[in-house]
């Protein structure tokens, strides 16, 4: 495949990469702010949220897996989807989710 | 870069290769061999640790699901070797043609992946109620803690009135409970990992420390149901035994009041009495022996902490009621009378091993080679220069460097704890 | 061997001198002697070079096994003591499964895998010799311990607390953690270098669904090591970290949990035994179709279930923890999924099976290692299915049954298969083939043997016999003739048998090397694309990149099926076919130069970890040199100059002699 | 740091080595180490989440732990994702100056995480936190410590890039090199991502 081929599908311009920065910085604000008020019951699950959207975001576009061939996609989440389940499982023999 | 020899064609490589029909009987022959053997198995009468001799419910409930698994898996393998066997046989090359390139058939290879999956489905569910059968601990009636440390077992019944057990008993080596009774451990360990097993009243649970693990064990009728530690734990794994002795009831109650009788000092002059201060010299740092008082009258307490690494040594109070030593390494009782308990009637059995060790049946031999040097007779720690990782602190009991006399009077007065 | 080749031109290869201009040193361009194994980035150099090293290893190991059966061939064995007792089961156990079985699958797949799919060279040739010199230094390290002070003794998967610095207080833990360390670097670079060679560099033509099984194998293999050797990468540093600067991991006084060790080292160690089987498979998925003469059965079906025992093989680890106290949820369902795994197995087994069925079977010594293997593993399996009843384990764990079991699928199935293809590729690697004759002797001999030594111990477990003791007692040995005396005597005179079977190897290695014939060229009328090339193969593989139209190319190049009889009639003989690629080589074939980097870091990286035992000056040392490595490997020219040439070149279109890695 | 040498599949391509897929070796060599990352990381995220109340004498997580100071660095990481997507796009338009200036960009905020990490061990270890202290402190310092010396290998490899980008010794696809540096520079943000929101953001 020739270079030019590559960069066409990368198709997200500079000011695009500064959006998706500015967003991610609002997340992270959103992040630290749980520290000072209190969510209640929705402190966790906002922060997991908050957690797996900055990840995707971060691994979609500043790393391209979006635009890219899906066999890039393919090796890095079997990796992502094979340490979640492994190390889930691992921590739920240890009863962690439940003490 | 090699060339192509035009003189070598495939003709010349193929007469290189064995011939074909000496190979057959061979296969045959290694064959029957193979199922000779496999025929054999079981051979061995009475070997103590038979996992397929269950006397009690909760190996029984295990007994039940090999009976459903090995056969299924000596059916399958039957089948297979047979199948493989005759094909081999069949399609020899005899000179035939080239065979039909084909590909494969789909519905044959769904059909031998759905038949094992059902066969596994059934071993399955079956295997499910296994685990949860065992797992079960509501209606427990005695509970008793099993602590492993190297390379002995310590077990610990806590005070349970409706047992008769009215204050703690520690024993060693010898776990002694009460027929059709479903007795809990409580198992954990002091150092590193070790497994408790009795194959014949149940399989295995590793002792982790810093976790209780539970084990059910109950039997069926009195004797003596040897086992061995079975996770590796060091230097003298393959010497870490133990033993399971069941008692009926009434022996059982018997037992406990054994265990709980207090202490009675040697009488003053005999052998014994010097024996009793040798201990408390050499021996009572690490042993704890119950209601021993020191020559002022003080209770004397044990703080094995100081001295071995595990932070337990063998209570000794009752040494002479067990029937081995050194985690059932050695005999305490010599062979006449080792026969004698071991292979008594089920009926007769409590009464002679509640009869202890008396002067006569001692094993001396091994229990004053013990005292010479332990070390020699169990390995206990590789490197002594080592020491210095466990902060002087020994695995296992140490050369003590004790005289013939010293053990002289140690031995008599062991004698005296019943 | 010649860095640039240009079989278009002359046969003499053009010679490079080193690059002047580029880089920080220059280039070594030997082409003869030692050097030329020093610093070669050819695959195939490489793969056999492996090859020596894992025999090496296996002699070693199995030496250690045979001293572990002369002590219990007897009662209260003494010709070894506790100690050195509890280090040589140890190290057997580490070096068959690291030094031995990855290291000889990795010299199949290296010297193979690139030419199964019609390559010149792996995607990263210089990670290749990489792998290959970390793997060397970290197998001396481990064995070094010997020699320091003692080896690790504390079985090969190391359970904490007993491998903590009181419990095993020589260095030989610390040895062994680093020897794997450093192994497993090895591997995980040449996971992902074979990985990438094979999704990249495959032939025009070859999709996944025509590569060779043997090819496929491999593939899911990398996986597998890609994504379980950081696990134990991680329990390794744990280890590491608690022995070497004492952190508590896996200090129970600190309220530290020891089942986190197993868990580590079985999510890595369970798929780790498909990653010593699979290979195996691969191999005996070429030979069994070759030797019967017909395609695989169901390729799909052995392809697709290969990836999934793969797949399955990363939800099973705590099988090996049945009796450790998991809970009774955890145990069953840990239990169903271990059984799921014998479907695909089984279905593999069937599918070889079916090969046969209406073959035209040649019995070679490579195909009767090939059915060993199908009927011994499927033995050593079977055992398997009845340790996943979860009940009925904690009955057979940790007794020879479980030995048994992992000898019957290692030795009767991993060992056989890589036996299976040393016959069959023999030919292939140095134009000569093995004396079948002594090969016959070889595999009867190993199949006695193996089935003396391992079929006893089936016996032995089940009465009760545990694993990992340095002696055995009379007193447990139960009564009648055939007790556990009897066969544990059995075993070890089987141990001897199977060493006199490997004994016959290698005298069958030294007597072809002498005396062997030389091979023709398609010795075995064989299928797949590394036959189509000389024996040995060139140093740039194809003289033409082959294209490739089937599953089995070189066969249907032979063969054409006769459509009126649908016989096959050979159409072609493998020698026209290689004579044909020769007469229309390729005029500009480049190939990677050799390279001193990959042998510098990874001595670097040995002292390196030294530096944990002997202190940081060693470390800052061994780093010095790793970095030292890493720039010069990163600046190593990648393009040589016109006048590097011999002749000198003109033309720029040839000057590459270093693809990256 | 094989990684940034520079060779592309497609200057192969013209010597008969083709490609199969179209992608690059290196980058494809790539996202399988990222992939076989995450499960190192997860395996020391699992043994800290496992151990991080197991205190012994030690200071708890809470009492140690200073939110806004690390909300700042791991703001200052996240932020040299973006300056490092800007170098990348850079190279790929054959900017030379600009590669350069967000690469050393780039490294100096990493550098910075790397000095504010440094920072906050050692006060840690001020307040009573040292590496043997308890599990929790092992588990910690090696989970965050990996990730620190990720960092700084990555810095490293920045800044070498920089020096061979200057001296004009990278003779491939250069464009293709910042990208692969830029990966591994993404993926150490991710995991700092998941750290700072496990570690330090849900208490013990
Ligand atoms: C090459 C390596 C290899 C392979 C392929 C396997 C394959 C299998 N293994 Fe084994 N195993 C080991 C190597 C291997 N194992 C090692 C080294 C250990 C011990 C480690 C140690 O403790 O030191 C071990 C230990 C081990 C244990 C733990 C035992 C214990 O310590 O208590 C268990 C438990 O479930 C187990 C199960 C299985 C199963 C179910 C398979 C299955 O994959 C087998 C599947 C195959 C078949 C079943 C045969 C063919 C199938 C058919 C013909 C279809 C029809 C079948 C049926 C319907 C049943 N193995
Ligand atoms: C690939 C893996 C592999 C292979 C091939 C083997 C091969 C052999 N193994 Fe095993 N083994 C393991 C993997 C393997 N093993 C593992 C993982 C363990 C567990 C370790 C642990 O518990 O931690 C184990 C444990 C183990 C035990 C149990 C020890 C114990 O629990 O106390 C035993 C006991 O008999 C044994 C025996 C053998 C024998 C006799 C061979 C034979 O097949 C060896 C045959 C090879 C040779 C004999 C070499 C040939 C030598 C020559 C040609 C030179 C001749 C020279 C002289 C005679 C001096 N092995
Ligand atoms: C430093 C500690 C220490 C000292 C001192 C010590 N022992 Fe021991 N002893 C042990 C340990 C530990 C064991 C368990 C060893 C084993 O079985 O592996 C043991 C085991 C024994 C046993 C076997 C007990 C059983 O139930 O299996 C006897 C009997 C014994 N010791 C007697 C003595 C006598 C008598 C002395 C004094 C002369 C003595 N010991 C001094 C530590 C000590
Ligand atoms: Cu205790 Cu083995
Ligand atoms: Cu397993």
């Amino acid at each position: 495949m020739s270079e030019t081929a590559e960069h066409h599908d990368h198709g997200m311009s500079d000011a695009g990469y500064i959006k998706i920065a500015l967003i991610l910085a609002a997340i992270t604000a959103l992040e630290v702010s749980t520290y000072y008020v209190d969510f209640g019951p929705l402190f966790m699950p906002s922060l997991m949220i908050m957690m797996v959207i900055k990840f995707v975001m971060v691994v979609s576009y500043f790393m391209h897996l979006k635009f890219d061939n899906k066999m890039f996609s393919f090796l890095f989440y079997t990796g992502l989807a094979l340490a979640l389940f492994v190390y889930i499982t691992a921590l739920a023999t240890f009863k962690f989710f439940i003490a | 870069m090699s060339h192509i020899d035009p003189v070598l064609t495939k003709e010349k490589a193929i007469d290189t290769v064995t011939p074909v029909k000496s190979s057959r009987r061979r296969i045959v022959t290694a064959l029957a061999g193979v199922s000779a053997t496999v025929f054999l198995t079981g051979c061995a009468t009475n070997a103590p640790q038979d996992t397929f001799v269950p006397k009690g419910p909760n190996a029984k409930i295990i007994d039940d699901l090999n009976m459903i698994v090995f056969p299924i898996a000596g059916v399958v393998g039957v089948i297979v070797l047979a199948l493989a066997t005759y094909i081999f046989m069949k399609f020899r090359d005899k000179g035939q043609a080239i065979p039909a390139q084909s590909h494969g058939k789909p519905y044959v290879e769904i059909t031998l992946t759905i038949v094992p999956a059902l066969i596994l489905t059934v071993v399955g569910v079956f295997t499910f109620r296994g685990i949860f059968d065992l797992a079960e601990t509501k209606d427990t009636e005695l509970i008793i803690n099993v602590t492993g440390q190297q390379w002995w077992w310590e077990y610990d019944y806590p005070v349970q009135a409706d047992q008769g057990i009215s204050q703690p008993i520690i024993s060693s080596g010898q776990l002694v409970i009460p027929v059709g009774t479903k007795v809990l451990l409580r198992e954990t360990s002091r150092d590193v990992i070790h497994s408790y097993w009795i194959p014949a009243l149940n399989g295995k649970k590793d002792a982790v420390p810093g976790r209780i693990h539970l084990l059910r064990l109950e039997a069926d009728e009195p004797g003596i149901y040897a086992g061995q530690c079975t996770e590796f734990c060091g230097l003298s794994h393959a010497n870490m035994r133990m033993e399971a002795v069941a008692l009926s009831k009434e022996d059982f109650a018997k037992w406990v009041a054994g265990q709980q009788k207090a202490y009675t000092a040697p009488a003053a002059g005999t052998l014994a009495a010097e024996g009793e201060t040798t201990f408390i010299n050499q021996c009572s740092r690490c042993h704890q022996v119950n209601g021993i008082k020191d020559a002022n009258g003080k209770p004397i307490i044990s703080a094995p902490d100081e001295n071995v690494y595990s932070g337990a040594a063998p209570n000794l109070s009752h040494l002479m009621s067990r029937n081995t030593f050194a985690g059932a390494m050695f005999d305490l009782v010599n062979e006449e009378c080792r026969a004698d308990v071991w292979n008594a009637k089920s009926e007769e059995f409590g009464a002679k091993y509640l009869a202890g060790v008396s002067e006569d049946c001692l094993n001396e031999k091994d229990l004053r080679a013990w005292l010479r040097n332990a070390p020699a007779m169990k390995p206990m720690y590789a490197d002594p220069s080592n020491l210095e990782k466990s902060n002087g602190l020994y695995r296992g009991m140490p050369n003590l460097g004790l005289t013939e006399d010293d053990i002289d009077k140690l031995v008599a007065y062991l004698l005296t704890l019943k | 061997m010649a860095i640039i080749e240009r079989p278009g031109s002359d046969t003499t290869p053009a010679v490079v001198t080193a690059s002047q201009s580029l880089g920080a040193v220059k280039r070594p361009v030997e082409t003869k002697g030692w050097k030329e194994w020093l610093f070669t980035v050819d695959h195939k150099k490489i793969g056999i070079m492996y090859g020596v090293v894992a025999m090496f290893f296996f002699i070693v190991g199995g030496v250690e096994a045979l001293l572990i059966r002369l002590q219990l061939a007897a009662p209260n064995g003494t010709i070894l003591s506790a100690d050195q007792y509890n280090q040589m089961f140890t190290m057997h156990g580490t070096t068959m499964v690291f030094l031995f079985a990855m290291p000889m699958a990795a010299a199949f797949a290296n010297y193979f895998l690139p030419l199964q799919i019609g390559a010149r060279d792996v995607a990263f040739p210089r990670l290749n010799a990489l792998s290959l010199w970390l793997l060397i230094v970290g197998g001396l390290v481990l064995n070094a311990s010997w020699f320091l002070g003692g080896a690790a003794d504390g079985g090969w998967f190391m359970y904490a607390p007993n491998s903590g610095p009181v419990f095993s207080p020589s260095n030989g833990v610390d040895y062994w953690i680093l020897g794997l360390q450093i192994a497993g670097v090895a591997s995980l670079i040449g996971s992902i270098n074979l990985i990438v060679t094979v999704l990249n560099m495959r032939a025009p033509g070859m999709s996944l669904m025509k590569m060779p099984v043997f090819t496929w194998m491999i593939l899911v293999v990398q996986f597998l090591l890609v994504f379980s050797l950081p696990v134990i990468t991680v329990a390794l540093v744990l280890l590491m970290f608690q022995r070497s600067y004492g952190a508590t991991f896996f200090d129970v006084s600190q309220g530290a949990d020891p089942l986190l060790w197993q868990h580590l080292f079985w999510i890595f160690g369970h798929p780790e035994v498909y990653v010593l089987i699979l290979p195996a498979f691969g191999i005996i998925s070429e030979v069994l179709p070759t030797f019967s003469r017909k395609p695989l059965f169901g390729y799909p079906f052995v392809v697709f279930s290969g990836a999934s025992i793969g797949l399955v093989g990363f939800g099973v680890w705590a099988h090996h923890m049945f009796a450790a106290g998991l809970g009774p949820v955890s145990v069953a369902v840990f239990s169903v999924a271990t059984m799921a795994i014998a479907i695909p197995t089984g279905v593999k087994i069937f599918n070889w099976l079916l090969t046969m069925w209406g073959g035209k079977v040649w019995y070679t010594t490579a195909m009767k290692f090939a059915i060993g293997l199908v009927m011994l593993f499927t033995v050593g399996g079977l055992s398997g299915v009845t340790h996943s009843v979860a009940p009925s384990d904690t009955q057979q764990t940790d007794t020879y049954y479980i030995v048994a079991h992992f000898h019957y699928v290692l030795f009767g199935g991993m060992v056989f298969g890589l036996f299976s293809g040393f016959y069959y590729w023999w030919p292939k690697v140095f134009g000569k083939m093995l004396n079948e004759k002594l090969g016959s002797w070889n595999f009867w001999l190993m199949v006695i043997g193996m089935n003396l030594t391992f079929g006893p111990m089936h016996i032995l477990g089940l009465q009760g016999q545990p694993r990992r003791m340095y002696v055995w007692t009379e007193a447990r040995a139960g009564e009648g003739m055939f007790n556990l005396a009897f066969w544990n005597l059995v075993a070890s005179i089987g141990s001897f048998i199977l060493a006199v079977g490997v004994l016959v190897f290698l005298i069958n290695v030294v007597y072809t090397a002498r005396k062997g014939k030389a091979s023709p060229l398609d010795p075995w009328d064989a299928r797949t694309l590394e036959w189509l090339t000389t024996s040995p193969p060139k140093a740039h593989n194809f003289d033409r990149i082959p294209v490739v139209h089937h599953l089995d190319e070189f066969f249907h190049r032979k063969y054409e099926e006769d459509t009126a009889t649908h016989t096959m009639k050979k159409i072609a003989e493998g020698e026209d076919l290689v004579r044909a690629e020769e007469e229309a080589a390729e005029k500009d074939i480049h190939l990677p130069g050799p390279s001193y980097w990959p042998l510098v870091l990874a001595i670097g990286v040995g002292i390196l970890g030294m530096g944990v035992v002997y202190g940081v000056p060693i470390m800052v040392l061994g780093g010095a040199i790793v970095l030292f490595a890493s720039y010069g490997w990163v600046l190593e020219p990648s393009v040589a100059e016109d006048i590097d040439f011999d002749p000198p070149s003109t033309d720029g279109s040839t000057k590459e002699i270093a693809p990256l890695g | 740091m094989a990684e940034t040498a520079t060779h592309t599949a497609d200057h192969a391509s013209d010597h008969g080595h083709h490609s199969s897929t179209g992608l690059s070796n290196n980058k494809l060599a790539m996202w399988l180490f990222l992939g076989s990352e995450c499960l190192l990381f997860g395996g020391l995220i699992s043994t800290y989440m496992l151990y991080r109340g197991r205190v012994s004498d030690g200071p708890h997580p809470s009492q140690i732990y200073d939110i806004p100071f690390t909300s700042v660095s791991s703001f200052v990481l996240l932020m040299s994702s973006l300056t490092m997507v800007l170098a990348v796009t850079a190279a790929q338009r054959k900017d030379d100056r600009r590669t350069n200036l967000w690469l050393t960009v780039t490294a100096v905020l990493g550098a910075t995480f790397v000095g504010g990490q440094v920072y906050e061990f050692t006060t840690f270890i001020r307040e009573g936190l040292g590496f043997t202290t308890s599990l929790f402190g092992s588990s910690f310092y090696s989970l965050t410590g990996f990730h620190g010396v990720h960092v700084s290998v990555g810095v490293i490899m920045l800044l070498s890039t920089v020096g061979i980008i200057k001296k004009n010794k990278i003779t491939g696809n250069k464009a293709e090199v910042v990208e692969l540096v830029g990966l591994y520079w993404h993926f150490v943000d991710i995991v700092w991502i998941i750290i700072f929101t496990l570690v330090y953001l849900i208490p013990a």
